[in-house]
C-alpha cells in the first residue's frame, strides 16, 4: 500500500463554487450528496448560466453560495413563489426551488401545491430529512411514526399527529400534464441524479411543473453514527416513503 | 409567459404606447393605477384578490395582454409578495397591490425586500381594520406600511389624495424604487379606489420622465463562476456583529436618500396660528377648510406629508412652532401622528386629535373642530 | 483548486483524500464493499480522523462507491487497470 | 367649498341598475366639463342587499370622498327608502317610488320636499321594466338639471349604442323613458 | 287551482336560525343548499348543542348567523386552523370549517393538507363554485378551462394557469386511516347530505379527518339565468369534477 | 388531547402541582417561560418552532405530558396563531411563542384577536431583523408587537429584563388577558430565551396571586338556539359607521385598561439631569450606569416602561421635563423612541439617540453615551 | 316562525311559497319534472316575481324536488294522497 | 459595576464538549451562590462551525448580557482561536490548545498573558479523548478559581453520575482529568 501526501484537485461538479468548500452542512449530511447529484446533472446538462438557485431557510440556507450559479436566499417555506416569480418573468431561466421537508410541506405547502397546479416550469428540489434539521431537530410532516423529536419527545403517533406526509403522491394526486414527480434518496446517488436531471429537462422543455423528493441523512439531529444513519434512512425512511416516479411528462391524463 | 418573452426579446419593448399624449379620462383609482403601471412600462404584476384593489388586476389582466406585459395570480398575497420579488430579481418592473389583511401578509416579502434592497412597488388600497373589518375605507395601515414587519422601515411611503396623484405617483414609485433600490409603496385607499373622478393621463416620456432602467440582480451577462463572479444574494447572518453592520449600511444608505425623496405640501402655512395636518384623502377636506377660513380672514394652514416614510418632519418643524394649535385629523388612531411627533419631538404647540378609525372625514367635520379650537383660545 | 491529499494505493483503487474537505463522517466508510476503509492518523476538517484504505484483509477494487456516498467530495477514486 | 357641490344619492335593489345609472350620469356630467366624484357603496354583504350610488357633482374641486346629507335622494325600493333615509335633511329632495307599499315610517322625517312617483308602475305599463333606471335618469336629470336632455341622450348613444344599433327601437324605448322620467318631476 | 294567502311555517333545518332568514346569499347561491344540506345532517343527527360552525372569508362568511349554533367567523383561509384549535382544546366540540374554494385550495391550502396529515378531528365542507365570488369573480384553483373570469377574461389557459385543482383527490391522497373525503354536488342534495353527515359521523366518531367538497352555483359572478346555472354545474363542472367518495374511514391504507 | 378531555372532566383540573412553595433553579429564559405556564394552568399550546424560543416548546412538550396540558405543533406560525385562538374560543388558557418572522405571521391571528378580543398570550422572543436576519437577538419587533397588523395596538405587551420576570410576567399575562380580553404579549429577547442564570420559580396560589378563570366563548352551557342565544362572533363589518362604532368601543375599552395595567420603573429619576430610557435587557445596562454614576455622585438616573403598549408616557412625562437630556439606548432603530416621544409630546427636553439594532448594549457603552452628553454641557 | 305565505293547491301538490324568503332565483322552475312551476303575480324579497304552480299543461306531482333545490327554503310541498 | 464581574469565553469544534464544560461550571458557580449567566452562542451556520460559551459570574447582578472583552479566553482549536481573538485585550488571558498547529498571527496581539497548553494531547496520552472537555473545566476553574476542586466534582457528580454509577472507572478518569487540567495551569 503506498501513501503518498500530494496536492491534487478534488472531483467535485463542476458548477460547485470551489473557494465556498468544504460547504457548510454537518458531516454526513444529506443536503451534500442532493446538491453533489443536483451539481452533476446541472453539468450534464450544460446549464450553469441559466441557472437561479432559490434555497429556503432550513439547512439548505447554508447551500447559498454553494453553487456556481446566480441564487438567492429567502424566507422559510417560500422558496418555491420566489422562484416562480423569477420564471415567470424571465422564462428562459432555469429555476430551482431548494428546501426541505418543513418548508415545503408545512409551512410552505400552499405553495407548492399551487405551482403544482399552476404547472408553473420550475423544479422543486425537497430534502426529506424527517425533521426540522436547522431549529434543531423538532417533528417534521415527515418524521416517522415512533420517531423521537424535540417536539415529540415521547415519539410521533399517529393518534396525536396523524401519518407522515407523502410529498410527491400528495403533488402528483394533482400535478398535470407534462409535468414530473419523483422520490430518490441519497442512497441511491445514480438514481437521484437521473431523477433531478428528468426534472430540470422537463423545465428544459417547457413541459411542466417538476419534483423530486429526496430521502436526504441528518445524522446530527438523528443522533446516529454512519452505520445507523444508512440504516435508518434505507430501513425506517424506505419502508415508509417509496421511491420512484410519480409523473412523467409523456404520460397523459388518466 | 410567450408575450412577455418575446417582449424582452424586442428592441423597443414597449413599441405599443398604451398611450399617447395627454388622455383625459373619468374612471376608477383602480383603473387609473393600472393606466399608471402600463405607461410606466412596468413588466408583471403579481397579485392575490382583495377588496378594494381588485379591479386594478381587472384592468391589468385586460390591458396586459394587448401590450404584451405579464400578469400571475398567485395563490396569497405571501406567494403574490415572494413573486414579486422574483420579477424585480429577474430585473423587470415589477408590481403587486392589495389591501388590509393581504397586506399584512406581503410585509414577509416586504421586509426581504428591504434587506436585499430590492425595488418592488406596491400599490395600498387602504379598507378598514383591524382583522377583516370592512372592505371600504380608512387610514388604518400607515404603521404597518411605513414599519411593515420584524425591521426598521427602510421603505418610501406616498400617501395620495386623488386618481391625478394615484397615476402620477405610480409612475414615480417604479423610478423611485429603481433609483434607490428601497421598496416603495402608494398607499390609497378604498374611496379612491372605487370612486370616479377626472384624471390626466400621460406617456411618462411626453412629459420628459424617463423611466429608470431596471437591471437584473440574477442572470446578468455571462455564466456564473465562469465569466462572473455568481450573483448570490441571502437575508441571514451570523452573528449580531454581521448583522448590525448590515443594518446600518442599510440605515446609512436610506437616512442619504431621504433628502431625495422626502415630500410635502403646505396650504397658507406661512402664517397660520392654527395648522391641520391631515394625508392621503383627508387633505383634500383640510384644504377647503382651509379657504374656508381664509375667505373670513382667519389664519388656518394645513400641512400635509405626502411621503409618510420618511416624513418631512423637518419642514414641518418650523410651522409646527410658529402656529398657536396644531390639529391632526386621521381616519386611524393617530397613527401618522406617532410617526409625526417623534420627527418633531421638542415641538410644544398643543395639538388637538380628531381621529376617525375607518371613516370619512368631512370638511364641515375639521371645520367645526378648528372652531372649537379657536373657541377654546378666546 | 488544487488542495493538500492524501494518496494511496491499494488493490485496484487510487484512493485520494483531500483532509481539507473531509468532515470525518464515516458514511464513506459504512458503504466500502470491501470495507478496507477506515480511521487514518491524519486529521480532517474538524480535527477529527479522516478515512484510508487497508483497514480489512479485503483490497480495494476501485468501484468508486465510497467516492459516490461522500457529501463532501473529499474522495476520488481512480481504477488501476491490471489488465487481469 | 368655495364652489356649492351638489350631492346626491341613487338606491335601488340590485339588478335595478342603480350604479348603471350614477355612472352614465357621472359621466355625462364629466363630459359637460364639471367635476364629479362618484363612488358606489360596497360592503361584504352587498349580495342581495341594497346598492346605493353616492355622486358629487360640481364646478369646483371636490374636497370630501363622503358625505353625511344629500341634496337629492333617489330611492326605488322599500329597502332602499329605509336604507337612505338618513342621508336627508331640511335641504334634501327625497324622491322615492311608490309602486311598491312604502312602510310610511321609515321615510325620513325632515326633508326640503318628499316626493312620491310610481316609476316601476309606470314604466311597467308605458314601456318595459328594463328600461327603468333609465326612467329613472329621466327623473334625476329633471331634478338636478346637472345636465341636459342632449348631454344625456349622448350619454346614452355612448354607452348603449351597440345595443341600439342591433335594435334601433331600443333607442326609442330608452330616449323616451328618459324623457319621461324628467317629466314626471316636472322638468 | 286553488290559490290562498294565509300564514305558515316554513320547513327548513331546525338548526338554522329563524330569526336571521331570509339568509343572505344571492338569488340561486349554491351556499343555501349546502347549508341546508348541513343543517339537515345536524338535525337527524341530534349534535346542535355541540357545533362550533367556523366559517371562512369568501361568501361563506355571510353565514356567520346562519345557524342556530355557536360560530366564529375568521380569516380568509383560516376557518380550518380555527377548528382545529377548538377541537384540540375541547374534543366533546364537533367542529366543522366552512369555506370557498379559494379559501381551503389557494390561501388556505397549507392548513388543509397539513390538517389532513394531521388527521384532524374537524369537518371541513368546501363550496367549490368555480371563483372568488365574494371579490367579484376571480379566477380560482378550480376554475374550469376556458371559463371566463374577472383575473382570467380571456378565458383559463392549461397553458398559463395550469388544470383545475382536484381537491378532494389530493386530499385523498394523504389522508390517514379513519378519515373521510368525498365529493358531492348541490344538484344531488340527498347525496350531499349523506356525506356530510358521513363526514359528521366521523367526526362524532373521533375516527379522523373528513372533508367534503360540494359543486356549488354562484348564478350571480356566472352571470347564467336559473337553467344555465344548472348546465354549467351538471355538464361543465360536472365533466370535470367527480362526485363520490375518495376515501372511507372503514378503508385500509393501501 | 384524550389527557387534556380527561383533564377538563376532574373537577380539581391541577391536581397535580408542577411546582409546590418556591423553587430555585439555574435555567434558561426558554425553560423558565414552560413552566411559568405551566405554574399559571396553562392549558395548551400551538406553536411552530423557531430559533430562538424553540425549548418552549422542548420543554412544554415533555411536561405537557405529565401535567394533562395539551400540545398542538401547527404547520406554521398562522396556524399556531389561529389555533390559539381556537384554544381561547373554547375557553382554554392557551398561549403560543415565537420570533421575527414568525412575529409578523402571528400579527394576522392577533388582529382578529384584538377585533374579538380574544385574551391570547403569546410570548415573543426577539431576534434580529429585517427578514431573516440572525437567530440571535434584538429589540427590533418593538413596533410590530406593539402594533401588529391592520390595526391599532389593542393589545399589552410586557417587556421583560430577566429570567424572574419572564417567570413572573408569563403567569400575569394569562391573568391580564382573562381579566381584560386583549392579547397579551410577552416580549423577550433571544439573550433572555437562552442565557441560564438564576430564577425563583414559584405556584401563583402560594404568591396569593389567583389565576383569573377562563370561559368559553363557544359552548358555553345549554344548546345554542335552543337554551341560550347562540355565541356568534365576526370580524367583518358592512359599513364605515359600523365599524367605526366597533373600533372606538374597543379603543374606549382599551383606554380604560390603561391605567390598570400601565407599568414602569424609576431609578434615581427624582433629581436626574440626565436620564436614560430603555426597556428589555437594556435596562440591566441603564440601571448598572447608574450606579456607576450615583457613586460618583452624578445625578443620573433611568427610566424603564415595563409596558411598551400602553407605554407609560404620564409617568415619565415629568421626569423628562426636569432633565437635562435624556438618552435612549435601543438594539433597534429607535422602535421605542417613536412611541415614546408620541406619549411626551410637547416636551423638549434634548434627547440623544444610542440605537444598535440587531446588537446588545453594554453599561460601559452606555457610560460613555452619558458622558458624552455629559462633556457637551460643560 | 310563521310567515306570510301562499299556498296553491293542484294536481296532487300543495305548494306553500313563503314571498318573503323567495329570492325570485329560478331554480327550483329549471328543476320542476312537470314545468308547472312559473312566474307569479306576486312579489318576493327584493321585489322580484315569486314562482307558482300552473304553468304547463301537466299538474305538479307533489314529488317535493322544487322544495329540495330552493336555497331558501322558501317552497313547502306536501303531498295530496287522493287514494288512486 | 458595582461587583467585580468575571467574564470567560470558551471556544471549541462541535463535538468537543465546549457548551457542556460551560453548562457544568456555571451550574457549579451557581450552586456555590454566585450570580452566574451563560450564553451559548448559536447562529444560523453553528453546523460544523465553532462552539462559543460566553460566561459571566458575579457575587452581584449581571448587568450586560454580552460583552466586548474577557477576562478569560480558552480556545481549542485553530479556528477557535481565529474566532476568539476579538475578546482579549490587556487584562486578559488567554488560554489556547497547543496540540494542533497554530497561526500565530490568529493570536491577539495584545494579552494580559498568552498561554499555550497541549490539552488534547496529554488527554489523548494520558487519558482518553472523550474527557477532553473535563481537562479543559479543570483548566478552567485552575485559573479562574470561580469554584473549588470538590464544587467541581460535586457537579460532575450531578451530571454524570448516572454514566459513572454504570461505569465507576469513568467516575476515576474524569475526576483525574480534572484535576490534571487544574494542574497544567498551574493551580
Ligand atoms: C416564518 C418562519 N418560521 C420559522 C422559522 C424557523 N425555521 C428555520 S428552518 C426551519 C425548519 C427547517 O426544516 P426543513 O424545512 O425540514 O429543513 P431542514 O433544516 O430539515 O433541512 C424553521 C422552522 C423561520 N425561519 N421562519
Ligand atoms: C388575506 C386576505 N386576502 C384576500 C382577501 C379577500 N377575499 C375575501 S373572500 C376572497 C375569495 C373568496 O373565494 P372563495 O374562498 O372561493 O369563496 P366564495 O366567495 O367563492 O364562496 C378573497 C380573495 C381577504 N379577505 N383576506
Ligand atoms: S442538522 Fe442535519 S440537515 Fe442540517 S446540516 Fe446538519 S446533518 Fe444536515
Ligand atoms: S473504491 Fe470501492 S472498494 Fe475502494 S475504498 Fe472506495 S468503496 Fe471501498
Ligand atoms: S464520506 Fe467524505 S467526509 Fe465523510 S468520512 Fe468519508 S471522506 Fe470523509
Ligand atoms: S356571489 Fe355567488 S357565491 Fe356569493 S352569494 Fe352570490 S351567488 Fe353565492
Ligand atoms: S312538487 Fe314537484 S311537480 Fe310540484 S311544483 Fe314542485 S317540483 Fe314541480
Ligand atoms: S328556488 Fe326558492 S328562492 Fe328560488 S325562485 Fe324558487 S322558491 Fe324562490
Ligand atoms: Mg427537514
Ligand atoms: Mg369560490
Amino acid at each position: 500500500m503506498k501513501k503518498e501526501y500530494i496536492v491534487d484537485t478534488p472531483r467535485m461538479p463542476v458548477s460547485w463554487r470551489e473557494e465556498t468548500k468544504a460547504h457548510k452542512f454537518c458531516p454526513g449530511c444529506g443536503h451534500g450528496l442532493i446538491l453533489k447529484a443536483l451539481g452533476q446533472a446541472i453539468d450534464e446538462l450544460g446549464i450553469q448560466d441559466r441557472i437561479v438557485f432559490v434555497c429556503d431557510i432550513g439547512c439548505c440556507l447554508l447551500a447559498w453560495d454553494l453553487f456556481n450559479t446566480d441564487g438567492v436566499q429567502t424566507h422559510h417555506g417560500r422558496a418555491v413563489p420566489v422562484a416562480t416569480g423569477v420564471k415567470r418573468a424571465n422564462p428562459d431561466s432555469i429555476c430551482i426551488a431548494y428546501m426541505g421537508d418543513g418548508g415545503g410541506y408545512a409551512i410552505g405547502a400552499q405553495h407548492l401545491v399551487n405551482a403544482t397546479a399552476r404547472n408553473e416550469r420550475i423544479t422543486v428540489l425537497l430534502a426529506n430529512n424527517t425533521n426540522y434539521a436547522m431549529t434543531g431537530g423538532q417533528m417534521a410532516p415527515t418524521t416517522l411514526i415512533g420517531q423521537k423529536t424535540e417536539t415529540c419527545p415521547y415519539g410521533r403517533s399517529i393518534e396525536q399527529h396523524g401519518e407522515p406526509t407523502r410529498g410527491p403522491e400528495m403533488v402528483a394526486a394533482i400535478a398535470g400534464h407534462g409535468a414530473y414527480v419523483a422520490r430518490g434518496t441519497v442512497s441511491q446517488m445514480n438514481q437521484l441524479k437521473k431523477q433531478i436531471k428528468t426534472a430540470l429537462q422537463t423545465q428544459l422543455d417547457g413541459s411542466g411543473f417538476s419534483f423530486v423528493e429526496a430521502l436526504a441523512t441528518c445524522p446530527t439531529n438523528w443522533r446516529t453514527n454512519a452505520h445507523e444513519t444508512w440504516q435508518f434512512l434505507n430501513n425506517n425512511m424506505g419502508a415508509y416513503f417509496q421511491t420512484g416516479e410519480f409523473k412523467k411528462p409523456e404520460e397523459q391524463e388518466v | 409567459m410567450k408575450d412577455l418573452k418575446e417582449k424582452n426579446e424586442t428592441k423597443d419593448k414597449y413599441a405599443v404606447r398604451p398611450i399617447v399624449g395627454e388622455k383625459r379620462a373619468f374612471a376608477t383609482g383602480n383603473e387609473v393605477v393600472a393606466w399608471a403601471a402600463l405607461a410606466a412600462d412596468a413588466d408583471i404584476m403579481y397579485g392575490y384578490p382583495i377588496t378594494p384593489q381588485n379591479e386594478i388586476m381587472h384592468y391589468w389582466t385586460r390591458m396586459s395582454e394587448k401590450y404584451g406585459r405579464g400578469f400571475l395570480q398567485t395563490e396569497d398575497e405571501t406567494s403574490a409578495g415572494f413573486t414579486t420579488l422574483g420579477g424585480v430579481l429577474a430585473g423587470r418592473r415589477s408590481f403587486t397591490a392589495t389591501s388590509g389583511p393581504g397586506n399584512m401578509l406581503m410585509q414577509e416579502s416586504m421586509c426581504m425586500a428591504e434587506m436585499m434592497r430590492l425595488p418592488t412597488v406596491m400599490i395600498v388600497q387602504q379598507r378598514g381594520g383591524p382583522s377583516t373589518a370592512t372592505v371600504i375605507y380608512s387610514q388604518q395601515e400607515v404603521n404597518l406600511t411605513c414599519f411593515g414587519g420584524n425591521g426598521e422601515g427602510f421603505r418610501i411611503v406616498y400617501s395620495t389624495c386623488s386618481h391625478q396623484e394615484l397615476f402620477d405617483y405610480t409612475i414615480n414609485a417604479f423610478n423611485v424604487a429603481w433609483t434607490h433600490r428601497f421598496p416603495v409603496f402608494v398607499l390609497g385607499d378604498g374611496y379612491q379606489a372605487k370612486m370616479r373622478e377626472p384624471v390626466t393621463m400621460y406617456d411618462p416620456r411626453d412629459k420628459g420622465i424617463t423611466m429608470v432602467p431596471t437591471e437584473p440582480y440574477v442572470l446578468k451577462e455571462g455564466c456564473a463562476g465562469v465569466d462572473r463572479e455568481p450573483q448570490q444574494m441571502r437575508n441571514t447572518y451570523n452573528t449580531e456583529e454581521e448583522l448590525n453592520e448590515v443594518v446600518e449600511g442599510l440605515n446609512a444608505a436610506y437616512q442619504a436618500v431621504i433628502p431625495q425623496v422626502v415630500k410635502h405640501e403646505e396650504y397658507a402655512c406661512e402664517d397660520a396660528d392654527y395648522v391641520i395636518v391631515a394625508h392621503g384623502v383627508v387633505t383634500r377636506a383640510a384644504q377647503a377648510a382651509v379657504e374656508y377660513f381664509r375667505e373670513k380672514g382667519l389664519k388656518v394652514g394645513h400641512f400635509r406629508p405626502v411621503t409618510l416614510r420618511p416624513f418631512p418632519g423637518e419642514a414641518f418643524r418650523p410651522i409646527a412652532d410658529r402656529a398657536k394649535k396644531i390639529l391632526v385629523a386621521e381616519s386611524a388612531l393617530g397613527q401618522m401622528r406617532r410617526i409625526m411627533t417623534d420627527t418633531i419631538y421638542g415641538c410644544s404647540t398643543p395639538m388637538v386629535n380628531f381621529f376617525k378609525p375607518g371613516e370619512g372625514i368631512s370638511t364641515e367635520e375639521i371645520i367645526v373642530k378648528v372652531e372649537e379650537m379657536m373657541a377654546e383660545d378666546k | 483548486m488544487e488542495l493538500k491529499a492524501i494518496r494511496t494505493e491499494e488493490g485496484r483503487g487510487i484512493f485520494t483524500l483531500f483532509p481539507g474537505l473531509c468532515k470525518g463522517c464515516g458514511l464513506c466508510m459504512d458503504k466500502c464493499p470491501t470495507q478496507t476503509l477506515g480511521w487514518s492518523e491524519d486529521l480532517g476538517l474538524y480535527g477529527t480522523p479522516v478515512v484510508e484504505p487497508g483497514h480489512s484483509n479485503k483490497e480495494c477494487t476501485g468501484c468508486g462507491i465510497c467516492e459516490t456516498f461522500c457529501p463532501d467530495c473529499a474522495i476520488k477514486v481512480e481504477r488501476i487497470n491490471k489488465n487481469t | 367649498m368655495a364652489q356649492k357641490i351638489l350631492r346626491i344619492v341613487i338606491a335601488g335593489e340590485g339588478g335595478q341598475g342603480v350604479q348603471a345609472i350614477a355612472n352614465i350620469l357621472s359621466e355625462a356630467a364629466y363630459n359637460k366639463g364639471k367635476q364629479v366624484l362618484y363612488i358606489p357603496n360596497f360592503g361584504v354583504e352587498q349580495r342581495g342587499g341594497v346598492s346605493i350610488a353616492f355622486m358629487q357633482i360640481s364646478n369646483g374641486p371636490i374636497d370630501t370622498m363622503k358625505f353625511a346629507k344629500a341634496d337629492i335622494v333617489i330611492a326605488l325600493s322599500p329597502r332602499s327608502v329605509a336604507r337612505t333615509a338618513q342621508y336627508a335633511d331640511k335641504r334634501t329632495l327625497f324622491v322615492y317610488d311608490s309602486s311598491n307599499e312604502i312602510d310610511e315610517t321609515s321615510l325620513p322625517a325632515i326633508t326640503k320636499k318628499t316626493m312620491a312617483i310610481p316609476a316601476i308602475d309606470i314604466v311597467k305599463t308605458e314601456f318595459h321594466p328594463i328600461v327603468l333606471n333609465i326612467f329613472v335618469m329621466g327623473a334625476v336629470i329633471g331634478v338636478t338639471k346637472v345636465v341636459d336632455l342632449e348631454a344625456a341622450k349622448a350619454a346614452l348613444e355612448d354607452k348603449l349604442g351597440y345595443k341600439f344599433a342591433k335594435n334601433p327601437s331600443l333607442r326609442e324605448m330608452n330616449f323616451a323613458a328618459l324623457q319621461r322620467g324628467m317629466q314626471e318631476v316636472g322638468a
